[in-house]
């Protein structure tokens, strides 16, 4: 269980985040919405360690993880994704996930020089993985790609396979759809609910796209201007006077214009 | 984009073909005779004995630009670091410096680094700056009182031809490994302030770092003798003067056709050769080995994407620390392998635009992120910096000779020996012209 | 025979400014061997032009590698800066057994080098003029003074000799700080000069280089108005950039009593270069030697005439002024003796350099007279 | 009386000298830094490009007063300035259309752009010396000071004197307004706009309807122009020296990364931060502690550190303030 | 690859003391114009006519691409990810080579304009990313919007203000410390400042929230009927069909299908594959 307690984060006189508290169950997908600028990414980005808080807490099983930089956070099971794919562009897709695992042997550059064999097996066996992961995302025909050829979508699906080569904890996806083709999405979609359910990954996702949200969270977290705002399962937030007026909205007021 | 089109129109055949040429150049260089070449092979084999050390410092940039995207822009402080090993190893021990002052100096350092790490301490354990401050101040205080007598002890004796602390009288070939340590302590403490933070100044820690080590080389007498130089630094090699006395090695020498000057030049140039190969060979295989195995793989990683490569758990900082000391070590080497070839330390030479620039040209040109361009680059380099000094003056008096003779043909003529920084800038450009990403361009 | 004689300078790099006027005193000692048609039997003399940089010994080693082996040369007027003198001569000449004299390497560590006999200089070494300058302003009164140098081999050299004989003669040394060449701004140095502050200042450091920029930093701020001008100061130079404003001023540099120089500057004027450009006279002295050293022992090979360089350098014999080289091959030919005196007045001691006669000058009007020689 | 006498001294020796190289080396970073900002990377032929003007400039120069023509107290070398840096802003063009334009136009990498300017570096270099020679050389002319030390002394009774040349205060007032017309130049006019547009985001300002390459061209006019003033102020308060160009280069990169590079006001700041640091760390306060306490008379010279190494201090310095403030002492804003 | 990546090599390097990594373009500007031509007969206000094209030599992306869009009307183009959605809106701009087919505007043949002679011949264009100047103010932003305008601006000014309230009260605020979907409306406002006679948005709304996108759908259409053609592409493919006159799915380059926004939502292959319904 991921906890938050009361954690500011402050850009010179704006706060960012301001108080934000709350909770991600063991188990849960949790989805966070807000509307722009409500502090959601850098509160992530607070978590993921890759900005130190104002102040405030962030704690992981009980144990304080606040302000642990990013590599660390990876160790203890803590993956993310980036709003914005973030492959290795250069290197092919099955490197990709294959340099993932920490602790490889072949990592130490001495032993590089001196135990050839063993890296060798451990190669051999990544690859497996790899493989296996690449199958399971239905991606397995562009494993030689260099990554940065890939289509958008087929970018985040790489993100999403990354965290599967190493047994994570908890993942949190930045805006896994923002530009992303809907029927692709469904597919995303489909994919973190397969991760929930089979390896029992916890979720946190940032998304603006209601439909996503309605399918595959609960609860909802909604954040605005840096605090929690309300908490619940997605069909009560999206019923939620407040989350409606700051974030919903009601449609288009010209949709009589439309067909004119 | 040209950089795909050049990519594209690189053929496996790309490097053996440019080696083959460069091995054609010293080959000409050796034997032929005219205007563009010397025919001496002592000529040759002394440029490309320089080429192959600048190689190994093309190769310790390379590993900080090409692995990693460090820019490094100190090397002339790490090759002049390097340049102290041979000095403090090789040596023989200065009569009188250790029983004037050795001991107190050691004690001083010793003092000076203890302050730094218990105000590291005192700043994790108390965070107050005004213990720290403290800390330090004591420290120095204790450190210059130690210091200083034992300075003026080691300098005021014998100044004409010591003045400073000496050698151990070790052999020589142990100080490459000795020059490789001292840079890497070096840039490990450069390292661990510029990159930790944040690398994107390393370029100006760097900067500021070259010259300070090179300040400190010039100013410090103690240590080598500053500005007045250090010479006859031990050779792990034969002298030629003894050849020649040796009669065995004359008739070998009669036997081939040489005079026996001529020969035990070369002779002495060849076992530099070896030394300096087995050296660069070394690098590039251990280099290779750890290119082609996950930790290359987690360093191409890093350099493509720093921000993911920490979210998948590497420690970018860290490797990024390891790969700058691991390349200013390999720079250090090759200082001291400069220094012991040329058996002399001036820390007045120690100038940035000949060891800093001129390095990143040989690394940018021969292709950084590949060893072996780097090798090619600055071999090339060398050689080409070396012969513009011939060359510059030959072509502007190729160029004036339809001038009429008058004030402007003279002045040209005078301006000669300046064509050496023309022609270099000419080359330079071509290359970069066409082909922007190096000679052997990285796969 | 053709003999080659070749050069290795500065001609890039810091010291680039004096190179060419270096070069063309050489220049000017070959031609007028040649015009006289007396040097061994007909034989002429070309000059080979080799760049050492002054500062990449490694650099200066290959030009003197190319000179040696592949220009065969028997003999070099050169290197130009101390270190890379030292690098050339141990890893190339030494080994190829040509003979080198050096102009301008005034390193006192070159006095002790190991050198089978090949290596000359025709400026004295700098622990010399330390003492001599020290002499000279006692001799004038001033107790104490403030020392700056340009921090390479000579300028530490001599000011550490300098400080050492002032000492010792009672005198004060307010402080003695390194100014470096080329740099972009010397107000640093101005301002810690001007604060230690003495009497006098002595500035040993070279005209067109940093040099200039203290002295003109130090009038202009007021820090100083008498300094005290070693040979590397010494010069035309010096006298165009300040003009009156170093009245009063006074220095030393090594030269003959007699017309030698005056000779010399006049013959460089008439080939058109400046004479009195530093070492210039020095370098027409050293390329003069080796020519005649050939002569004398009536061969081009170094391992042959490198013994006579220290027998046409000195006494006995007829004194040889510079424009007299024809005379001086004429009596060496038949089998005379000669004692070249030349441009910067050259008496060789052990171990091949030269003593150092220094003449005293001063500073008047705007312009430089000779007061005296030590 | 003793109070005035320390702040003369200070001011005589380190803060006169010190604000006028702080100026010399503030417009040469301002140059560097518009390279960078819109330009995208750190020119190291600055150094070159000021020497070339300026050499220009001497030339001229010559010729004015072979010609008699002067101007009074000021240096001739301000009328010979136009045609410097007309001279050094076809160079630079020439320069570009040869040599940088083709990396441009294929969107190389900046680092290329780098290393083609250190080509660019040698070359100049060799052209400068060729156009001019290696010597040094004077060219001030005119009055020398505006107030001399002697004068002083005898105005103001003092026991300290006080000097200000006329280049020195020339150069302040010429940074001054240099800097004034090129903030109004990027702040104000639509040109200026355009350029800080095209710095911002390339495509973006292609897509407005800016010309980029009008955008270059000005570029390096501004900059050749920045680096021939601040090369013949330099030159006139020190003197032309053709190797001493290239070492001021480093100082200027020092200058302007420390005011956060691509930013105008971070290369003014930062050219004093450097020019005070090197003069002020080293200076030693004997003199002026002797004047406020007269009784006691301090054994040392008081420095903190030697000369020789006011350079490194002026590094570490630098690396302090980035520690501290890792994009400079202006971020945020680019040019 | 990010700008970054452009700057530094993709050597992962960011040491900012070397190169500048921001804002660096990914297109040639120093291109020149070519002729203007004679337009097709009867075509739309705006067509690129079978196009076929792609980046510097790399393979074409386009292969006989037509996007149209006429007086009054509102044109989506949507596709998968990758289909080369951006690239025909940038080939419609000149900002890549075209090697078959031609883009007209109001009956001249303009494919020889280069992007900066498109603006003055009237097309405005918010691209899909980097649509702003972070380090200018709103306003400067919108000044560099109206960049070839040699007439008095403010009014143009006040009327892009009034469409956006959001954006006016930051007007002396770097742009780049606005939210994201304030970031939107300061880039079509941009493109509104130019007076164009055509407007070309890459998707407008990516990123914002709900609210904000009715909003900028809201403003679009009220652009669009003010007579204005309106072509945009867009992943919110529900919403923008309610709202398209004319929609073209791309795949792969291609035309797949075209037709009115209703036609298209009503074709059920067409809406389980591309538009995720
Ligand atoms: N580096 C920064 N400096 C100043 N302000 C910042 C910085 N980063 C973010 N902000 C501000 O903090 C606020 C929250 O930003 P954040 O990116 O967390 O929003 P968000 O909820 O993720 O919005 P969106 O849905 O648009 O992604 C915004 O108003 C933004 O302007
Ligand atoms: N600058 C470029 N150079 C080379 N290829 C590119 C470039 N930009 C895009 N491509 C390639 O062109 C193809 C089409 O890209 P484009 O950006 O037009 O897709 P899109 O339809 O806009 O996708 P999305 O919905 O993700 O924005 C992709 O395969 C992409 O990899
Ligand atoms: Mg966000
Ligand atoms: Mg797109």
């Amino acid at each position: 269980m991921i906890k938050v307690e009361d954690l500011h984060r402050h850009f010179g006189g704006f706060r960012a985040v301001d108080g934000a508290s709350l909770e991600i169950e063991t188990g849960s997908i949790t989805g966070l919405i807000g509307p722009n600028g409500a502090g959601k990414s850098t509160l992530f980005n607070v978590i993921a360690g890759v900005l130190p808080p104002t102040s405030g807490r962030v704690t992981m099983d009980g144990e304080d993880i606040t302000g642990l930089p990013p590599h660390a956070l990876f160790h203890k099971g803590l993956l993310r994704t980036f709003q914005l794919a973030h492959e290795f562009s250069s290197m092919t897709v099955r490197e990709n996930l294959m340099m993932v695992p920490g602790g490889q042997t072949g990592e130490t550059i001495w032993k590089t020089w001196f135990q050839r064999g063993r890296i060798d097996r451990e190669e051999a066996a990544l690859r497996q993985k790899a493989d296996e992961v690449l199958d399971f995302l239905t991606i397995s025909h562009v494993a030689n790609e260099k990554a940065g050829n890939l289509s958008g979508g087929q970018k985040k699906l790489l993100e999403l396979g990354r965290t599967m080569m190493v047994d994570a904890k908890v993942v949190f996806l930045d805006e896994v759809g923002a530009g992303v083709n809907r029927t692709l999405l469904g597919t995303i979609a489909d994919a973190i609910l397969r991760l929930n359910k089979e390896r029992g990954y916890t979720f946190c996702v940032i998304e603006h796209d209601m439909d996503f949200i309605g399918k595959i969270c609960d609860p909802v977290i909604v954040m605005a201007e840096g605090k929690v705002l309300a908490k619940g399962s997605a069909q009560d937030i999206m019923q939620n006077e407040d989350v409606i007026e700051s974030y919903l909205g009601r449609g288009l007021k010209n949709k009589d214009m439309v067909s004119a | 984009m040209a950089t795909t089109r050049q990519a594209a129109a690189t053929s496996p055949w790309r490097a053996p073909i440019l080696f083959a040429i460069l091995a054609l150049l010293f080959v000409l260089e050796g034997t032929v005779r005219n205007s563009m070449f010397s025919g001496s092979w002592n000529t040759s084999l002394a440029i490309l004995n320089m080429g192959l050390i600048s190689a190994i410092t093309a190769l310790g940039v390379n590993m900080q630009w090409g692995y990693a995207g460090l820019f490094n822009v100190g090397v002339v402080g790490f090759l002049a670091l390097g340049g102290l090993a041979p000095v403090l190893i090789a040596l023989p021990p200065v009569e009188g410096a250790w029983s004037s002052g050795g001991m107190r100096l050691l004690l001083s350092l010793f003092v000076g680094m203890g302050t730094l790490a218990m105000a590291k301490m005192a700043w994790t354990r108390t965070r107050s700056g005004l213990i720290v401050a403290g800390v330090l101040l004591a420290g120095f205080v204790a450190y210059r009182w130690l210091f200083d007598p034992a300075v003026l002890a080691i300098e005021a004796n014998n100044p004409a031809r010591h003045g400073n602390i000496g050698g151990l009288g070790l052999p020589v070939l142990l100080s490459w490994v000795v020059g490789g340590l001292f840079a890497a302590a070096a840039a490990w403490a450069v390292g661990k302030v510029a990159l930790g933070l944040r690398s994107d100044y390393l370029a100006i820690a760097t900067l500021g770092i070259g010259e300070i080590i090179v300040a400190v080389l010039k100013n410090e007498d103690w240590l080598a003798r500053g500005v007045k130089n250090i010479t006859s630094i031990p050779r792990p090699v034969p002298y030629e003067v003894d050849l020649q006395a040796n009669p065995d090695f004359v008739d070998f020498a009669t036997s081939w056709g040489f005079g026996a000057a001529e020969a035990s030049g070369i002779w002495v140039k060849l076992c530099y050769m070896l030394l300096f190969l087995v050296v660069l060979l070394t690098i590039i295989l251990l280099a290779e080995l750890a290119l082609k195995s996950p930790w290359g793989r987690m360093m191409r990683a890093i350099r493509d994407n720093e921000t993911a490569a920490e979210a998948m758990g590497k420690d970018v900082t860290a490797r990024h620390l390891q790969v700058f000391v691991l390349g200013s070590a390999v720079i250090g080497i090759a200082g001291a392998m400069m220094i012991t070839q040329d058996g002399l330390m001036a820390p007045t030479s120690y100038n940035p635009l000949r060891y800093t620039f001129l390095i990143w040209v040989m690394v940018i040109v021969g292709g950084s992120g590949n060893n072996w361009g780097a090798v090619l680059g600055a071999i090339l380099i060398w050689f080409i910096w070396i012969k513009v000094e011939i060359w510059g003056p030959n072509l502007i008096g190729f160029l004036v000779t339809p001038l009429p003779d008058g004030d402007l043909k003279t002045h040209l003529l005078d301006s000669a020996p300046h064509m050496r920084f023309i022609v270099m800038g000419l080359v330079l450009l071509l290359v970069l012209r066409f082909a922007p990403r190096g000679l052997v361009p990285e796969r | 025979e053709d003999v080659k004689l070749g050069t290795s300078l500065g001609f890039t790099g810091p010291l680039e400014s004096m190179s060419p006027a270096m070069q063309a005193g050489v220049d000017l000692a070959a031609k007028e061997i040649n015009e006289s048609g007396q040097f061994m039997d007909g034989s002429m003399v070309t000059v080979v032009q080799g760049d050492s940089t002054c500062v990449d010994a490694a650099a200066a080693t290959a030009t003197v590698e190319r000179l040696i082996t592949a220009e065969g040369v028997k003999g070099i007027v050169g290197g130009m800066c101390s270190g890379e003198t030292i690098a050339s001569l141990e890893n190339v000449a030494k080994p190829n057994g040509i003979v080198m004299i050096s102009p301008s390497a005034t390193s006192p560590a070159l006095s002790t080098i190991e050198d089978n006999g090949l290596f000359f200089r025709t400026s004295p070494s700098d622990a010399r003029q330390g003492d001599v300058m020290a002499d000279i302003i006692m001799g004038r009164g001033i107790e104490s003074v403030a020392v700056t140098y340009t921090n390479n081999d000579y300028g530490k050299g001599l000011a550490d000799s300098f400080a050492a004989a002032f000492t010792a003669k009672g005198g004060n040394v307010t402080t003695n700080s390194a100014h470096d060449d080329g740099k972009a701004d010397y107000s640093a140095e101005v301002a810690a000069l001007a604060a230690a502050g003495g009497d006098a200042l002595v500035v040993a450091g070279y005209v067109d280089q940093g040099g200039s920029g203290i002295v003109r930093g130090s009038l202009d701020s007021g820090a100083f108005d008498t300094f005290v001008f070693p040979d590397g100061m010494v010069g035309q130079a010096l006298v165009d950039n300040f003009g009156a404003e170093i009245d009063g001023s006074f220095g030393q540099n090594p030269a003959a009593e007699g017309e030698g120089r005056e000779k010399f500057v006049e013959m460089a004027k008439a080939e058109g270069f400046d004479g009195t450009g530093a070492f210039s006279a020095e370098s027409y002295d050293a390329a003069a030697l080796i020519l005649l050293s050939m002569a004398a022992a009536k061969s081009s090979d170094p391992a042959v005439y490198k013994d006579q360089v220290m027998a046409v350098a000195n006494e006995p014999g007829e004194k040889i002024m510079p424009g007299e080289l024809g005379k001086a091959l004429e009596i060496l030919n038949g089998g005379g003796d000669i004692d070249y005196v030349g441009a910067s007045a050259v008496e060789m001691i052990e171990p091949g350099e030269t003593a150092g006669v220094y003449r005293e000058v001063e500073y008047k009007d705007g312009d430089m007279t000779v007061v005296g020689y030590r | 009386m003793d109070i005035l006498n320390a702040l003369v001294a200070f001011l005589n020796f380190v803060f006169i000298p010190a604000a006028a190289y702080g100026a010399q080396l503030a417009l040469g970073a301002l140059g560097v830094t518009l390279i960078y900002g819109i330009l995208r990377f750190s020119n190291f032929a600055h150094g070159d490009t000021m020497a070339f003007g300026t050499a220009v400039t001497i030339i001229v120069t010559w010729g004015l007063q072979a010609l008699g023509i002067s101007l009074g107290p000021l240096p001739t070398a301000l009328l010979a300035l136009p045609f410097g840096i007309a001279a050094t802003a076809l160079l630079a063009l020439g320069t570009d259309r040869v040599v940088y334009r083709f990396y441009r136009v294929q969107k190389a990498a900046p680092i290329i752009l780098v290393m083609a300017s250190v080509g660019v570096m040698f070359l100049m270099n060799g052209l400068t010396r060729l156009l001019i020679g290696v010597d040094e050389i004077r060219f001030t002319d005119g009055a020398r000071f505006i107030i001399n030390v002697r004068d002083f002394r005898e105005w103001s009774g003092l026991e300290e004197g006080l000097a200000l040349r006329t280049t020195q205060l020339l150069t302040l007032v010429v940074a001054v307004l240099v800097v004034w017309a090129l903030f109004w130049f990027l702040n104000r006019t639509k040109s200026g706009k355009a350029m800080r547009a095209y710095s911002d985001n390339e495509d973006l300002a292609l897509l407005s309807g800016i010309d980029p390459e009008r955008v270059v061209r000005m570029t390096w006019i501004i900059a050749a122009g920045l680096a021939t003033i601040a090369g013949v102020l330099y030159g006139l308060d020190k003197s032309f020296k053709a190797f001493n160009y290239f070492q001021i280069l480093l100082p200027i990169f020092a200058a302007a990364i420390v005011g956060g590079l691509g930013n105008p006001l971070g290369a003014i700041a930062g050219g004093f931060v450097v020019a005070f640091s090197e003069v002020a760390v080293t200076y030693p306060w004997v003199k002026v502690a002797g004047y406020l306490f007269p009784g006691w008379q301090p054994d040392g010279l008081l420095q903190l550190l030697g000369t020789e190494y006011k350079f490194a201090v002026s590094f570490v310095i630098l690396i302090i303030v980035l520690l501290f403030k890792p994009t400079g002492l202006f971020s945020g804003k680019s040019v | 690859m990010s700008d970054a990546e452009i700057a530094f090599g993709k050597r992962g390097n960011r040491d900012a003391s070397v190169v500048n990594p921001k804002g660096q373009g990914s297109f040639d500007g120093s291109r020149k114009s070519g002729a203007v031509g004679a337009g097709i007969e009867g075509a739309p206000f705006l067509i690129g006519d079978s196009m076929s094209g792609g980046y510097g030599r790399g393979p074409d992306i386009l292969h006989d691409c037509t996007i149209a869009v006429d007086k009054g009307e509102i044109a989506v183009i949507v596709g998968p990810n990758g289909a080369g959605k951006s690239t025909a809106m940038k080939a419609l701009f000149g900002m890549l080579d075209l090697r078959k087919g031609r883009v007209c505007l109001n009956g001249r043949d303009i494919t020889a304009l280069n992007p900066q002679d498109r603006v003055k011949a009237g097309m405005g264009f918010v691209p899909q990313v980097n649509n702003i100047f972070p380090s200018m103010s709103v306003e400067e932003n919108l000044e560099m919007g109206a960049f070839i305008r040699s007439d008095d601006i403010r009014q143009t000014l006040e009327q892009v203000y009034e469409l956006f309230p959001a954006v006016a009260e930051k007007r002396k605020q770097a742009a780049g410390e606005l939210s994201g979907g304030q970031r939107q409306q300061v880039a079509v406002g941009r493109a509104l400042m130019t007076r164009p006679d055509v407007l070309m948005l890459d998707e407008p709304t990516a990123g914002v929230s709900p609210i904000v996108m009715d909003e900028l759908f809201d403003r679009i259409i009220a652009i669009a009927r003010g007579g204005l053609p309106v072509l945009m592409v867009e992943q919110n493919a529900q919403q923008a069909m309610n709202i398209a006159d004319k929609a073209y799915v791309l795949v792969q380059g291609a035309n797949a299908h075209t037709g009115t926004g209703k036609e298209l939502m009503a074709n059920e292959e067409v809406r389980r594959t591309f538009l995720g319904g």
